[in-house]
């Protein structure tokens, strides 16, 4: 695939062109300074080398000009790093609008991953080229980390906290991914491949594997059901909790004045800890589900809440954000 | 090294400070139980920070000492701060834990 | 290299701290003179070093394979734990603080020994009950965790013998904060008249400073592992996210002292280069102020960066900035030290003794190490390198291109001092070139390795990484002749080296002015310091040419 | 390194082995604050997400215990001040009777710490898998108030109600409450073993105004621990009270 002895992996994500520049440039001004400093030490230890036993040195004394020289100097281009470093950085972390989801659970000793569609995916993760692509990590034991070296991306999986991750592949191929958070006995062989495919090829992927699997907006709607969810939950908005039409992504306002973006956290919070947050004019009635759904099914009810994006909102009493919150 | 004069502190002083020391006492007790919003918890440490002072100052001699007594003193507390200042910053703005649990406000509305 | 020392013929003294308190193993085990101390503890840190090396060696042969050649997963996870855990908290902590600092503090200040000599002895003994506690976890099921002990992998998950070696650290913990604050109390209190903390050596800077980090710092991660073990004892949830805990909190309190405690390592050892330079180019060190403040504030500033650790642990986008900023700010001071290393250099009287051979080597190396974490501290960049083996040939420049190399070439700079004899010139100028390629072959091609994405602490890899791993291993024998010969023939010399005079460098410190080895009170009469650092010009004790050339006009630049 | 009279060999006057044990001391202390300062980190964050069940396992604890162990270890730091004044101006009779006397109040002090843990013990509430934040309520003594228990039992049900984990999270803030208070019990009795031995000194006469750095450091010792305590106090016993 590639030549034996490669300096960088190949780059596949609309990240690795940036890295591997900003990696470059790092390397031109430390080789720089490295070749003064060995060029003066390879220099003195020859030039200077003692010729009579008993001679010494001749004293330089120190000039603050070029104390203070060597202190500027190295900050200026340190803080030019710095200041390249945090743009990268920041676009990483902040994921545009529109990306397409996967749910990623690591666990020792394997990965696995859904799709938007629900098709689920074991130390494999198919990805279309092109699009933005956010990964949400959770993690079922300890922690784990996410990386794949080709896109210059990873992300650590804590057990206890939502991460994100995101990239846009750019070239289509197989990678490497690694887990890179040490985890425990196997960790070495916890990795797999990322498929980055034409949109065409995705497209036919998912419909053609995912036949017989069970979509997850299916499988919410019927945890949705079994759970009770619906009794209290009415679409029309006229239960004893705030309808979820329109839940995900919009500002749901609370009892304590405050309001809160409806995202993955938010609504797995509320699920699991419902009276954390209480929605304006609801009572805190919903029992808790924590303990009683696995990560899976938590996907499976979040993608479900989030197809309901879709459907005409019956208008109701709710005021002025799409008031929201499972009782 | 420098001449070290001892200072003896009298022992008024030690029981004026025991006094007060009491007092602080007393009153982070009965402020505990008034409903300062969130200042329960601010009047509870300034409270014990002022008696931690009067401790260190009067008991421990460190208004009499050397400097660098003070300096170490002050040290500890820079150090302290760092490590609480620097590891707060972080869990302030970072997103909300998954499953994060209730807010102050969200159990007394309820 | 006995050649330059003027003296007639030297007797040797006929009574020094070696013999003088008897030879029986009680005066040494119940001693309390900080010479003594500092050769037990230079056994007992070469046993740890040895134990560390050992599984050091058996984790690179391991890798020589995709599939790993010598042992199962399981074990290797142990391996990499054990040698990591063997060497930093028990050989490279310790190293150049308790051995050299230990010997030599005193004897640099004109003082007759440390302000606490019982609490010394205690620390010792401390360290021993400490090293015992790990040697039982290693021998007892081993310890799969990491040297980090991350949770809930080491309170919850690990089914190895976590509980014993958490406790050992926690204790060895001790051991360190007694060394630093009877440090900082000696350079406080007992300096001999006349010196002034701007006459101080910079080894007694760097060690102050390297004595802050630990009292200030070693305290955090004692009770950090102190609550860990607990929660892995009594089902506590501290750390633990099924019961509410927070292991990124874990991560923060223990970085807080790791982070700075990689300062300690390296600490001392720009200490160590910095007396060597000057003794071997002959001259006062060039920016005697900026490298002594350097110290304090690269023991500072080390304790404003830790987060860098866990950029990619979904730390706050503000919090990374700030942490990132102050990284780069924290590698000013090491700079300042390299570059006034270098200019002292310049118009020196340069020797080729394997002391400076280790100096300038630890210089390269250090830079190198020193460079690659300007690449860590890059936000951008972590994301990509974070966890891989560039993180792991980063930290081994620092560690042991830095410190150890700064221990070994303490090690040859003072073994006169510490033994009264000289090795053999030949061997340990070859040892030290040895040394150097054999680094240099071992961790070089892991830069490489990491940038190309392959993590650390793996037990097998994809084959394409196997040309570079094989390479990193052939280095790794290279560089385990050259750590063995230098316990050779150091070993040899100190039966049948050749008496090394009282100053056989010579060198301007105050240790050089008494006998080698010193007598029990380091001073036969305290001494009275008269003279600015590292003067060669003004000293004429030290028997070099008179007609010295005196600095040019030019000289001055 | 021989010894003369009180001055150790090291040193060259009896001034700069004082300047040197006050200072190793202060230094010492300062490590303790860090160390400390660990627990009270973790303390923070946790309460800070825990605030109701911290609440809850706060006002398990006996308030009057708490105050009152508070003005024994204040007390017992003012006798200690009076043991290094009495040493300073050479009052030698009263050397040892403050010693004893603070002696005294840090046994009474860890007298009552143990009354509190052995409470804790019966109510269910040592971390571990008896640990059942709802035990006490639900199992009332003849001696309780009938009232007051009703009361807690719906507080604690509250807590339920709206942190359906309170139960572990309570659990947590006793884990914190044992470690912290655990650690500091300890700090007690090694100030304890200190004084033993101070009082013996002092029986013996061996503290004038000339010497008298055992006596002088030992007590910055134990304000220190008493700091603690002075901090420990309103963050263990005072979350929540004002309900």
């Amino acid at each position: 695939m590639q030549s034996p002895l490669p300096i960088y992996p190949e780059q596949a994500s609309n990240f690795a062109p940036h890295v591997d520049a900003l990696l470059l440039f790092i390397t031109g001004i430390c080789l720089l300074f490295g070749a003064i400093i060995t060029t003066a030490i390879v220099y003195c230890f020859f030039k200077y080398h003692r010729k009579e036993a008993g001679a010494i040195g001749i004293v330089t004394y120190e000039d603050s000009r070029l104390e203070v020289a060597w202190i500027v100097v190295p900050l200026i281009l340190a803080m030019v790093m710095f200041a390249w470093g945090a743009t990268i950085y920041v676009d990483y972390r902040n994921a545009p609008r529109d990306t397409l989801d996967i749910y990623v659970v690591g666990k020792q000793w394997m990965w696995k991953a859904q799709q938007p569609n629900g098709l689920k995916e074991i130390n494999e993760l198919h990805v279309p080229v092109g699009r933005d692509v956010r990964l949400i990590l959770a993690s079922e034991d300890v922690i784990h980390d996410f990386f794949v070296p080709a896109f210059r991306v990873k992300m650590d999986v804590v057990p206890g906290h939502y991460n994100t991750m995101w990239f846009r592949p750019t070239k289509p191929g197989r990678y490497h991914f690694f887990c890179s958070q040490y985890c425990g006995t196997n960790h070495a062989v916890m990795g797999g491949w990322v498929t980055v495919m034409e949109p065409t090829d995705y497209a036919a992927w998912l419909s053609g594997v995912s036949s017989g699997e069970a979509n997850p907006v299916a499988v919410g709607e019927k945890l949705f059901a079994e759970k009770f969810c619906v009794t209290c939950h009415l679409s029309n908005g006229t239960g004893r909790a705030p309808s979820l039409n329109g839940l995900y992504g919009a500002q749901v306002l609370l009892a304590d004045g405050s309001t809160v973006t409806a995202d993955d956290a938010y609504i797995r919070e509320s699920i699991l800890q419902p009276n954390a947050k209480i929605v304006a004019r609801y009572q805190p009635l919903m029992p808790n589900y924590q303990g009683q759904l696995t990560e899976e099914q938590i996907f499976a009810l979040t993608a479900y809440i989030k197809s309901l994006e879709s459907q005409p909102v019956p208008v109701t009493g709710s005021g002025i954000a799409p008031v929201s919150e499972k009782k | 090294m420098p001449e070290h004069s001892e200072h003896i502190v009298s022992p008024k002083v030690y029981l004026t400070i025991f006094l007060a020391l009491i007092l602080g006492t007393g009153l982070t007790t009965w402020a505990a139980f008034r409903n300062f919003g969130p200042f329960n918890i601010v009047i509870a440490l300034a409270i014990a920070t002022a008696k931690a002072t009067l401790v260190v100052l009067f008991f421990m001699h460190a208004r009499y000492g050397e400097r660098r007594t003070r300096l170490v003193i002050v040290c500890a507390i820079f150090w302290l701060a760092i490590m609480l200042a620097l590891t707060l910053s972080d869990y302030q703005t970072r997103q909300p834990r998954m499953g994060r649990l209730l807010s102050q406000a969200a159990y007394y509305d309820a | 290299m006995n050649n330059t020392s003027p003296t007639p013929p030297y007797e040797p003294p006929r009574d020094h701290y070696l013999i003088s308190a008897g030879g029986h193993i009680r005066s040494w085990l119940l001693t309390t003179d900080h010479k003594r101390i500092a050769l037990l503890y230079l056994i007992s840190v070469t046993v740890f070093f040895f134990i560390g090396g050992v599984f050091a060696t058996m984790i690179r042969i391991h890798l020589l394979t995709p599939g790993g050649v010598l042992v199962t997963p399981e074990t290797y996870n142990k391996l990499f734990t054990m040698h990591g855990v063997a060497m930093i908290f028990f050989f490279l902590i310790p190293s150049i603080p308790a051995v050299l600092g230990n010997f030599l503090i005193p004897m640099m200040i004109g003082a007759k020994d440390l302000a606490f000599p019982k609490i010394n002895l205690l620390s010792w003994y401390i360290y021993l009950i400490g090293g015992s506690f790990v040697l039982y976890s290693f021998s007892t099921g081993g310890l799969d965790t990491g040297w980090t002990f991350y949770t809930p992998l080491s309170s919850i998950y690990s089914n190895s013998a976590v509980t014993p070696a958490v406790l050992g650290i926690f204790i060895n913990g001790f051991s360190s904060i007694l060394t630093g604050l009877n440090f900082i109390v000696t350079i406080h209190t007992m300096r001999a008249p006349g010196m002034t903390w701007f006459r101080l050596p910079l080894f007694v800077w760097s060690h102050y400073a390297t004595s802050l980090i630990m009292i200030l710092g070693t305290p955090v991660v004692a009770i950090t592992l102190l609550l860990a073990g607990l929660e892995r004892m009594f089902h506590l949830g501290f750390f633990n996210p099924a019961m509410g805990g927070d292991p990124i909190l874990f991560q923060h309190l223990f970085w807080f002292y790791s982070h700075p405690a990689v300062y300690i390592m390296v600490l001392p050892a720009m200490g160590v280069v910095s007396e060597i330079i000057p003794t071997f180019a002959r001259k006062p060190i060039f920016g005697y102020t900026f490298i002594a403040a350097s110290s304090i504030a690269i023991a500072v500033i080390g304790f404003l960066v830790w987060a860098h650790h866990m950029f990619v642990t979904g730390e706050s986008t503000y919090a990374a900035l700030a942490f990132s900023f102050l990284s780069y700010l924290v590698a000013i001071p090491s700079a300042i030290k390299v570059f006034n290393w270098t200019a002292t250099l310049y118009k020196g009287s340069i020797s080729w003794d394997a002391p400076m051979l280790y100096a300038l080597g630890f210089i390269g190396l250090f830079t190198i190490g020193g460079i690659t974490g300007l690449f860590l501290a890059c936000l951008g960049l972590d994301i990509h390198i974070h966890d891989t083996y560039f993180v792991i040939a980063h930290f081994h420049y620092i560690m042991v291109g830095g410190a150890v190399m700064g221990y070994v070439g303490g090690l040859h700079y003072w073994w006169p001092k510490i033994t009264g004899r000289l090795y053999s010139e030949a061997l340990s100028t070859f040892a030290a070139i040895v040394l150097f390629l054999g680094f240099n072959l071992t961790f070089f091609p892991q830069f490489i390795l990491g940038y190309l994405g392959m993590p650390r602490r793996y037990s097998s890899y994809p084959p394409e990484f196997q040309v570079l791993n094989v390479l990193s291993t052939a280095g790794a024998s290279i560089l385990a002749l050259g750590y063995l010969l230098p316990m050779a023939y150091l070993s040899w010399s100190m039966r049948y080296g050749k008496v090394a005079g009282p100053n056989p460098w010579p060198a301007t410190g105050l240790e050089w002015k008494t006998d080698s080895p010193p007598p029990t009170e380091n001073f036969h009469v305290t001494p009275v310091v008269d003279w600015e650092p590292y003067d060669y010009r003004n000293r004429p004790d030290l028997g070099l040419a008179a007609g010295a050339p005196l600095a040019p006009a030019h000289g001055d630049d | 390194m021989h010894r003369t009279g009180e001055l150790y060999g090291q040193f060259q006057t009896l001034e700069q082995q004082k300047e040197s044990a006050t200072l190793g001391m202060w230094i010492f202390l300062v490590t303790e604050v860090l160390f400390f300062g660990g627990m009270f980190l973790t303390y923070t964050i946790n309460r800070h997400y825990f605030f109701t069940a911290f609440g809850i396992g706060s006002n398990t604890l006996d308030i009057t215990l708490g105050t009152v162990n508070t003005i024994v270890l204040i007390m017992s730091s003012f006798t200690m001040a009076m043991g290094v004044w009495s040493a300073q101006t050479g009052k030698k009779k009263l050397v040892p009777l403050f010693l004893i006397l603070t002696l005294s109040l840090g046994c009474v002090f860890l007298g009552i710490k143990f009354v509190e843990y052995k409470q804790k013990f019966e109510h269910h509430l040592i971390p571990g898998h008896n640990f059942d934040i709802t035990y006490r309520s639900s199992h009332p003594a003849p001696v309780d108030d009938p009232e007051e228990m009703a009361l807690e039992k719906q507080e604690v049900d509250r807590a339920l109600a709206s942190d359906p984990d309170a139960n572990s999270h309570a659990q947590l803030y006793f884990s914190l409450y044992f470690a912290m208070t655990g650690l500091h019990a300890l700090h007690m009795i090694v100030g304890a073993g200190l004084i033993i031995w101070l009082i013996k000194g002092a029986l013996g006469g061996r503290f004038t105004p000339h010497y008298n750095t055992p006596v002088e450091i030992v007590g910055l010792y134990w304000h220190f621990v008493d700091i603690v305590w002075i901090y420990l106090f309103p963050l263990l016993y005072l979350i929540d009270r004002h309900r």
